[in-house]
């Protein structure tokens, strides 16, 4: 039988769920937040989508806040990698030709950090060129919580889509 | 009420926009928010609290070279200020002031405030803080805003 | 609810353990203490504070020696999180985050937290900590955790 | 309730005297202050809170000469303590302490405190600080005590 507790189904795939026992696969969103539970039985609930400056990820919830997307430290010169989406919390990182140097030690995948223009790391001629990239002013490995991509770290992705660099297991892995 | 920090009065620490709807944030039971002002919707007694988080990097206080004199420390400090139709100039409820010399190459630390106050229907609530490059609005559970009647 | 901290959830920074009876911890009007978690009875706004005190033994970062780079602080973090039925991940309400960088051959400091929050029956608060090592269970006045409806 | 600390009790941290008419000061709904004690008219759930700014000029620890070994630090301590007919000793319900070892010429900070509490009818509180003369006395907005009934 149908719930009324369950939000940000698609819609247009009601009729899932019109004969007992019958399920049909639906593709809920996320995105959404529930705005009125459904009033009979059987009824729709009513969801909306989160308001610009909010998100929601999963899906099949009935949350009925969507929660706030975080803001990127300007005075840590750090810059939205991916802007905040419906689904998705801003990622925040640091512009090409800067390097992250996290601020405290150990370092974590939440630690706050700066960006820090990159040294520039001749790499001994039979290596290929090192990327900007590591800890601290000089050039190394990503801290934890950051992949090398192209020529800097970027933090790793924490929404549902998409892939999970290897680097980024710790964080991204449960996918 | 969660933070979007942007300079305003003058002769006082400047004080911070917040976000009012969004996320954690909510007003109810007429209690108001425009313009960095919480406005009391109803006389009574109230509990206002707030908690402002700082980062910065370091300063010369911190500076430690061999025979250094001992520096002045700069400063953090955070002042939930009233302004009320009843008289003319803010009066200041509550105020968190610290100093700040620190010997690592950055630092973060929040402070927090927290009193009963008996105030008008009217009366107007702001957070001022001494530097506003220094505040933390990166995210609403580090820096926030709140008052409540009892 | 007074202070047995030991640690558990993943993913996460580890949550305190509380005593819930014993000495000034007590629950009462429904309101629930469970494996962690303090479990609320009615939906309505609540007050939710805590303060943990931290303490250690000196860092690197704190090591003064002639021509010393500037070190990077450690840090102390405190999270009050709620997990909830209506949505399949926690939500951080409250953080106290302060970079350590003592000088001195030990170091403790508290951290305090405290606002209103629009809650659910059902839902569930739990205290996280950076580092469970670091917290200061040895007196319940010093190390608590609470929430009342309002 | 506002500040003007002078010490008194013995085997404790000295007590804190308030001001409590004047100013942001009041007392209502039956709480009576005297002599240095909040006393709570009826039995019920208070929410007790206080903040002490400290302030000082450096100590020992924070002196810094090559080849230093780690000085041990100073401390600021706030207790908030109980005093109640039903048991012959005061009962400490809320304590902040928090190492001091700065290099700086001087230094300032906050500590505060807050929590729930069942108190009976006559039971007293106070504030004790472990050294009178490092408190901020000198503006209510920095140090304050008090308690309502929820």
């Amino acid at each position: 039988c149908c719930c009324c507790r369950c939000c940000c189904w698609e819609l247009g795939l009601r009729a899932a769920r019109l004969a007992p026992g019958v399920t049909v696969p639906v593709t809920p969103r996320g995105g959404h937040y529930l705005k009125a539970r459904c009033t009979e039985h059987c009824g729709d609930s009513t969801c909306l989508p989160c308001p610009q400056g909010t998100f929601l990820a999963r899906e099949n919830h009935y949350n009925e806040r969507c929660t706030r997307c975080q803001a990127c430290d300007e005075e840590a010169f750090q810059v939205a990698l991916e802007n905040c989406s419906a689904v998705a919390d801003t990622r925040c990182g640091c512009a090409p030709g800067q390097l992250v140097d996290c601020a405290v030690r150990p370092c974590t995948a939440g630690s706050p950090f700066r960006c820090l223009p990159c040294l520039d790391c001749k790499p001994p001629d039979h290596h290929t060129p090192m990327p900007c990239s590591g800890r601290d002013n000089g050039c190394g490995p990503c801290p934890p919580g950051f992949y090398e991509h192209s020529d800097g770290c970027m933090s790793c992705p924490t929404s549902i889509l998409g892939s999970c660099p290897e680097p980024c297991a710790a964080v991204c892995g449960w996918r | 009420v969660k933070q979007t920090p942007t300079q305003h009065l003058k002769n006082q620490f400047p004080a911070l926009h917040w976000e009012h709807e969004l996320g954690l944030a909510f007003t109810k039971n007429r209690m108001n928010y425009t313009n960095k002002f919480l406005v009391i919707p109803e006389s009574g007694d109230y509990f206002v609290y707030s908690q402002i988080t700082f980062r910065g990097t370091t300063s010369a206080c911190g500076n430690i070279s061999p025979g250094r004199q001992q520096n002045k420390p700069d400063s953090i400090i955070v002042v939930i200020t009233k302004v009320t139709d009843s008289y003319p100039e803010p009066s200041q409820l509550l105020t968190g002031t610290k100093s700040v010399c620190e010997i690592s190459s950055n630092w973060f630390q929040p402070l927090y405030l927290g009193a009963m106050f008996s105030l008008q229907e009217g009366d107007k609530l702001m957070v001022n803080v001494s530097n506003i490059s220094l505040v933390d609005y990166t995210k609403e559970d580090k820096t926030f805003f709140g008052a409540f009647l009892l």
